[in-house]
């Protein structure tokens, strides 16, 4: 019989072993400018967020009785104040705090039943995906921003019980894609291979399957940050979520609504504090989809 | 000879540039196509033939490919310097192409006859109705069965077979075909299927005398098919000829190694064992100045990895690259 | 000789959706439509033909990775595709696949050293070999080189993805080899390596292979015995020597010359099949084939001819033989 | 052909179903009785035990339940307990409202953004490209009611161009005959010859429009352009350039067909989605519509009109999504002719 050859490693072997996937994927997004960028916004809200007391320099709460008008760019009042002469940087601040919560609070909760149900469902299929699937096209029947209000008039009015409504809605669009990418996951030949040598089903299910399967969950993840992070400010604004005088983004910009003809600035900044945040929450969801979608790719 | 050139390409070299560097696709590639004649392509994947088709049809996807430099000669006009505009009137008509996939490369929304119908329309300003009556001719030149009932399909209500005759069809339809590019034509068919549209593609060659370039890795249907052959390896040309020297008289070692390869080689029918080329394809981007093969080449010696090697005439236009050939025996 | 598995009147059928808009309800897929033959340790029997012929799903139902329809397949005396999962893992280790795609059939989030191990893990063997000194020893019996280990499978070549598919399939030590298109997707030179490879493992550990191939210089190549299958049944069965000698099934004669020879100067003659090969969810009826078969009769488009032994060990479905 | 379309129509009514039992039950279930809403906190036991029989909401839930069932399948909703009318009869008189401002927005965001996406996806890289994604990008981060709120004060408040809301100047006294004012101005024009009325309904319409139709434009003109740059790279764009198609006709005949297949059933999402988005915008433009209606029987746990509204939405929504689906399939050879 012959000898079998071994082949040369290449010099870069060693060099090269640790490269996981999400590793690489992870220098290619390094790679991607937009987002980045998208990134160090979140980085740069997440901050404030953290350290709003030491960075916000007035308290949120406190009322200016001496200026009782609403002031435009006066020292010390950068962002100016609002009509219970509050100053709106200060509380723009503090609203980072409320909003990232309520987004990654939110996003959590459709992340982790929504996929959880999704990845039974695909992969056992049977009753279990039949009522689930029939549950989740109701409630897909109802458009979300609806159901959400539902949910939370039924709950009543509160911060937590926004957060509760925005998961629960946007949950069987989790569903959905983690199902699809486990019905397409369980065609892969990998897995018939791992189960012609015996791998039983809770592995396949949760070892294998389930880290293909993250990608598109990871995006939808990252962009659902921000559109919750839109509906919680929805939400306050129709006076079903966070209550006065909380220092919340969308009700800030609600109860400015009566002043939109002479007080711009108290609607504007709580407003481009949004549209900031979820900008970047989106810029980096697109830029992972880029990376993580091969059909993209170039 | 020279002036029975229907096609000659020059010194032609494609890159991509991809996030990891610059992939040279096809290096200093030199290679003609006398009228009426098949010349077969043979390489195995990433070697550069597809690239090369794309090239000479001007539809190397930019970015991130580029045709970096080298000519093209239709005529004796280059194809490189042509308008866009210009080189549209000549694609479909002069030179025309087939794909690898029958299954995808048909438009899904418009019926066959459509697609046929439009190389009249583009090309002859045909109107519609004249145009689809050449599309029920056409689909009876490549022998699909009922062709007026056929022009009204989708394609996903053809076969591959049926569909990959359709494209014939579609790259037939000029009063003057020229050159036929066919990528890989039959690879994604069936054997039986595979002798049919090779027979039809032959046939038809015959009878309106047209080049055909075949790009393929099969070396069974080069056999059968060419009459000259080029073998590409890593983005270089290493040995162009008569099929019968290529086969019969092999003088590159990768040529000689691509036959051995083959379990349908006589010299291993009950022999057992094959004659592998060890080692793999090279990375595109990893390569240097010197001879593509030498990784994998038993006889390499250190010339080899610093100078591509000089052409080596054997006669009858049989050429090689390689340092050694003729001097050593390869087996 | 000695059976390793026995295959009666095997059936896998499956049940089509239709999704058009002018039809519902399912469609019935015979992918394998009653099939019979035995294996012989130590043997490689090839099985060829065309797509939609039903041999990889033979090759999956073989291993119970699909479920049967009817019929039995028995490993060493014992029907296993009527086995529960639970009890199908003690053959598992036993009857092992090589699968057809390199870049899907290894899970691109594990490093080899996990895929090699798992396998092992699974089934209790890590109680048995030092799973480490094991990895080592799979990679040097396939020919790679032990510090590739901690990579992942992107970083490898077509072909050195299928030596770890190899490697994987060993690491359990099977008898019984079922290798379902296992070089079809390579290219020729990297193809003959791993064709060498499966010769040189079959020789040094003695394994029984089922191997599935649409490449009939392929098939002919490796296999002892060789099962020709056109619509989810068998049309011809005979040693390769035979075969190669005397081809009696239309079908077999077709498909033999439609492949091209590699000898420029035998330039194939005109004698090809005609059509395409129908769909196998509405076979013709009769003797499938028979619309393709140039030397069709009526008989052949009433009844379905049996697979018939014409010469010792060679048996044709066909009516031109009896 | 018509067997599908019955299937698919049998399809709803199980939807449909579970959607009516899901609002019955949500607001069943839900703490607060409406008998102390109609009646104040301070009520009475006896008055509000009362008022529970009346409205039948003292018998078991299930029998509440299938009576509510047969109701809805006539059309009866009951009546809203703030203003005692029919809940229909309220939904009836301010849908058209809702419509208007819909189908303007999605007429808008439709062209615009499938021609946006189109060009993006050809000029892939250009200074073209990256602002209108950038744009499109921008679009889907912006809360609507900001936008609203935005346009109000550069548009009214600033520029004085346009109303602040509303659908007609009240200085205009006409009747509507079709409740859509845009429809009832043009017959106007036919009848007196005034165009005024027109004009008013369509500069009181630019604003909601224009916020509303701002997020499914700019979800549009993304997936567009994704869908035109998938297509763009199938074989068949090959085949068509290697015929000597013009690239004008290759892309605007024989890659947008195929691209807008994925399109149609965003654009029928996001119309869906519009409607409810409408509560929202009709409420910063004090459009009277079904959804600023909605929202001020929330905010007074109206529930029958609550259950009315909701279950009206919803109905559109998946028809609408039905509709588009059917659609999809006779455009697709594919399903059409297998």
């Amino acid at each position: 019989m012959n000898p079998i050859k071994i082949f040369k490693a290449g010099n870069d072997a060693e060099s090269r072993a640790a490269e996981s996937i999400w590793y690489e994927n992870w220098l290619l997004l390094k790679k991607n400018r937009s987002a980045m960028f998208g990134l160090y916004i979140i980085i740069f809200f997440l901050f404030l967020a953290v350290f709003a007391s030491i960075v916000a320099p007035f308290d949120p709460y406190l009322q200016n009785i001496d200026l009782r008008k609403m002031t435009y760019f006066s020292w010390p009042y950068i962002l100016g104040t609002d009509d219970f002469g509050r100053d709106i940087l200060s509380r723009i601040i503090y609203g980072s705090r409320i909003s990232l919560v309520i987004g990654f609070f939110a996003v959590s909760i459709s992340l982790v039943f929504g996929s959880l149900i999704g990845l039974i469902s695909g992969f056992y299929g049977g009753w279990f995906d039949r009522i689930a699937m029939r549950v989740i096209d109701i409630m897909l029947a109802f458009p979300y921003i609806l159901l959400t209000i539902v949910i939370v008039a039924l709950l009543g009015p509160t911060l937590l019980n926004a957060m509760i409504a925005i998961g629960i809605a946007r949950l069987p669009q989790y569903t959905r894609i983690m199902r699809a990418s486990v019905l397409a996951e369980k065609e892969a030949e990998y897995v018939e291979a791992e189960r012609s040598l015996g791998v039983g089903n809770m592995e396949l299910m949760f070892m294998s399957i389930l880290p293909n399967c993250l990608a598109p969950i990871i995006v939808q993840a990252t962009l659902g940050v921000g559109s919750a992070i839109i509906e919680s400010a929805a939400l306050s604004f129709l006076g079903l979520g966070a209550q006065p005088p909380t220092p919340e983004w969308g009700l800030m910009i609600a109860s400015a609504r009566e002043f939109v003809s002479n007080a711009w600035w108290i609607v504007t900044f709580p407003g481009i504090a949004i549209v900031l945040v979820v900008l970047g929450f989106n810029l980096l969801g697109d830029g992972i989809r880029d990376v993580l979608d091969p059909r993209l790719k170039d | 000879m020279e002036n029975n050139r229907f096609l000659e390409i020059k010194g032609l070299n494609v890159s991509f540039y991809t996030q990891k560097g610059v992939v040279p696709a096809v290096r200093e590639l030199d290679l003609w196509i006398n009228k009426g004649e098949t010349l077969a392509l043979v390489g195995e994947s990433g070697c550069g033939k597809s690239v090369t088709a794309s090239a000479i049809m001007r539809l190397v996807p930019a970015p991130p490919g580029k045709i970096e430099s080298g000519e093209i000669l239709l005529d004796g006009k280059d194809l490189l310097r042509l308008t866009e505009k210009e080189m549209q009137s000549i694609r479909g008509d002069r030179i025309s192409m087939i794909f690898q996939e029958p299954m995808t490369s048909l438009n899904p929304v418009f019926r066959i006859g459509e697609q046929i119908a439009e190389v009249f329309i583009t090309h002859y300003s045909m109107d519609k109705k004249e145009a689809l009556a050449k599309a029920v001719e056409m689909l009876d030149m490549v022998k699909i069965p009922a062709p007026e009932k056929r022009v009204r399909d989708y394609p996903h209500q053809l076969s591959g077979g049926m569909r990959q005759r359709v494209m014939i069809a579609m790259a037939l339809s000029s009063p003057n075909p020229g050159l036929m590019i066919a990528d890989e034509p039959t690879t994604a068919l069936d054997v039986t299927i595979q002798a049919q549209i090779l027979d039809l593609m032959r046939e038809l060659q015959k009878s309106i005398q047209m080049s055909l370039l075949l790009i393929t890795h099969d070396m069974g249907v080069v056999a059968e098919m060419a009459n000259r052959v080029a073998v590409m390896y890593a983005g270089r040309k290493v040995e162009a000829g008569d099929v019968y020297d290529i086969f019969e008289n092999p003088m590159h070692p990768y040529t000689v190694g691509l036959l051995n390869s083959m379990p349908s080689n006589e010299k291993y029918r009950h022999a057992g064992r094959l004659e592998a080329i060890e080692g793999n394809v090279p990375n595109l981007l990893e390569i240097g100045s010197g001879c593509p093969f030498e990784s994998r080449c038993r006889y390499a010696k250190p010339v080899c990895r610093e100078k591509f090697p000089d052409v080596k005439e054997a006669g009858n236009g049989h050429s090689v690259w390689c340092h050694f050939a003729g001097d050593i025996k390869f087996i | 000789m000695e059976k390793i598995l026995e295959v009666k009147n095997l059936k896998k059928h499956f049940e089509i959706k239709k999704e058009g808009m002018r039809s519902s309800g399912y469609h019935i897929l015979k992918a394998v439509d009653g099939v019979s033959f035995d294996v012989y340790k130590g043997e490689t029997l090839g099985i060829v033909g065309e797509s939609g012929c039903g041999k990889s799903t033979l090759g999956k139902t073989l291993l119970n990775l699909q479920r049967k329809t009817e019929g039995e397949v028995i490993f060493e005396g014992k029907d296993i595709s009527s086995l529960s999962d639970r009890e199908m893992k003690a053959y598992r280790r036993r009857m092992q696949m090589i699968f057809q795609d390199p870049f899907s059939s290894l899970n691109p989030r594990k490093k080899i050293s996990y895929l090699l191990t798992q396998p092992m893990r699974v089934n209790g063997l890590d109680k048995e070999f030092d799973l480490d000194e094991r990895v080592d020893m799979l990679l040097d019996v396939v020919g790679l080189d032990r510090r590739y280990r901690n990579r992942y499978p992107h970083q490898f070549s077509g072909g050195q993805r299928q030596r770890i598919g190899i490697a994987r399939a060993l690491s359990l030590r099977p008898e019984f080899i079922v290798c379902d298109e296992a070089v079809s997707a390579l290219d020729v030179s990297v193809q003959a390596q791993i064709l060498n490879l499966l010769m040189d493992l079959q020789q040094k550990y003695g394994f029984t292979y089922v191997f599935i191939a649409h490449d009939l210089a392929v098939v002919e190549l490796i296999s002892d015995r060789i099962i020709v299958m056109y619509l989810g049944r068998i049309v011809e069965e005979a040693s390769k020597a035979e075969l190669i000698g005397s081809r009696l099934h239309p079908y077999t004669k077709a498909l033999f010359e439609a492949f091209p020879d590699i000898n420029p100067r035998n330039k194939r003659e005109k004698k090809i099949v005609v059509g395409d090969v129908p769909s196998p969810i509405n076979p013709p009826q009769g003797c499938h084939f028979n619309p393709r078969c140039p030397n069709a009769m009526p008989r052949c488009r009433e009844e379905y001819p049996p697979l018939k032994e014409i010469a010792p060990g060679h048996k044709v479905s066909c009516w031109l033989y009896g | 052909m018509y067997r599908f379309i019955l299937k698919r129509l049998g399809l709803l009514i199980p939807t449909l179903l579970g959607v009516i039992t899901l609002v019955f039950f949500m607001l069943a279930l839900s703490p607060g009785e409406p008998a102390r809403v109609i009646l104040g906190e301070r009520a009475n036991k006896e008055a509000v035990e009362k008022m529970n029989a009346e409205l039948g909401l003292d018998k078991p839930m299930h029998v509440q339940y299938v009576i509510y069932l047969k109701k809805v399948v006539q059309l009866d909703f009951g009546k809203s307990i703030k203003t005692g009318q029919s809940v229909i009869d309220e939904i009836k008189a301010r849908f058209p409202a809702t419509i208007e401002l819909a189908i303007f927005s999605m007429i808008l965001a439709s062209v615009l953004g499938i021609f946006v996406g189109v060009i993006s996806a050809t000029k892939r890289y250009s200074f073209w490209d990256y602002a209108s994604m950038f744009g499109a990008l921008f679009g889907v981060s912006m809360p609507v009611f900001w936008l609203g709120l935005v346009l109000i004060i550069i548009f009214s408040v600033n520029l004085n161009l346009l109303p602040t809301g509303g659908r007609m100047d009240i200085r205009y006294y006409f009747t509507p005959i079709t409740n859509f004012y845009i429809l009832d101005g043009i017959i106007h024009i036919f009848k007196t010859g005034d165009p005024k009325v027109l004009g008013s309904a369509l500069t009181h319409l630019i604003l909601p429009a224009v916020t509303l139709g701002t997020i499914p434009l700019a979800i549009i003109a993304r997936i567009t352009r994704s869908s035109m740059l998938e297509v763009l790279k199938q074989d068949y764009i090959k085949t068509a350039r290697a015929t000597g198609m013009s690239e004008r006709k290759v892309i605007f005949k024989y890659a947008l067909r195929n691209a807008l297949l994925p399109v149609i059933t965003v654009i029928g999402l996001q119309f869906g989605m519009l409607l409810a988005g409408a509560i929202l915008t009709e409420t910063i433009f004090a459009w009277p519509g079904i959804g600023k209606w909605l929202y001020h029987a929330i905010e007074s746990r109206d529930f029958p009109a609550v259950q009315g509204g909701i279950i009206v939405i919803s109905t559109c929504f998946v028809v609408i999504n039905l509709f588009v689906d059917l659609l999809y399939s006779v455009i697709n050879p594919k399903i059409r002719t297998e």
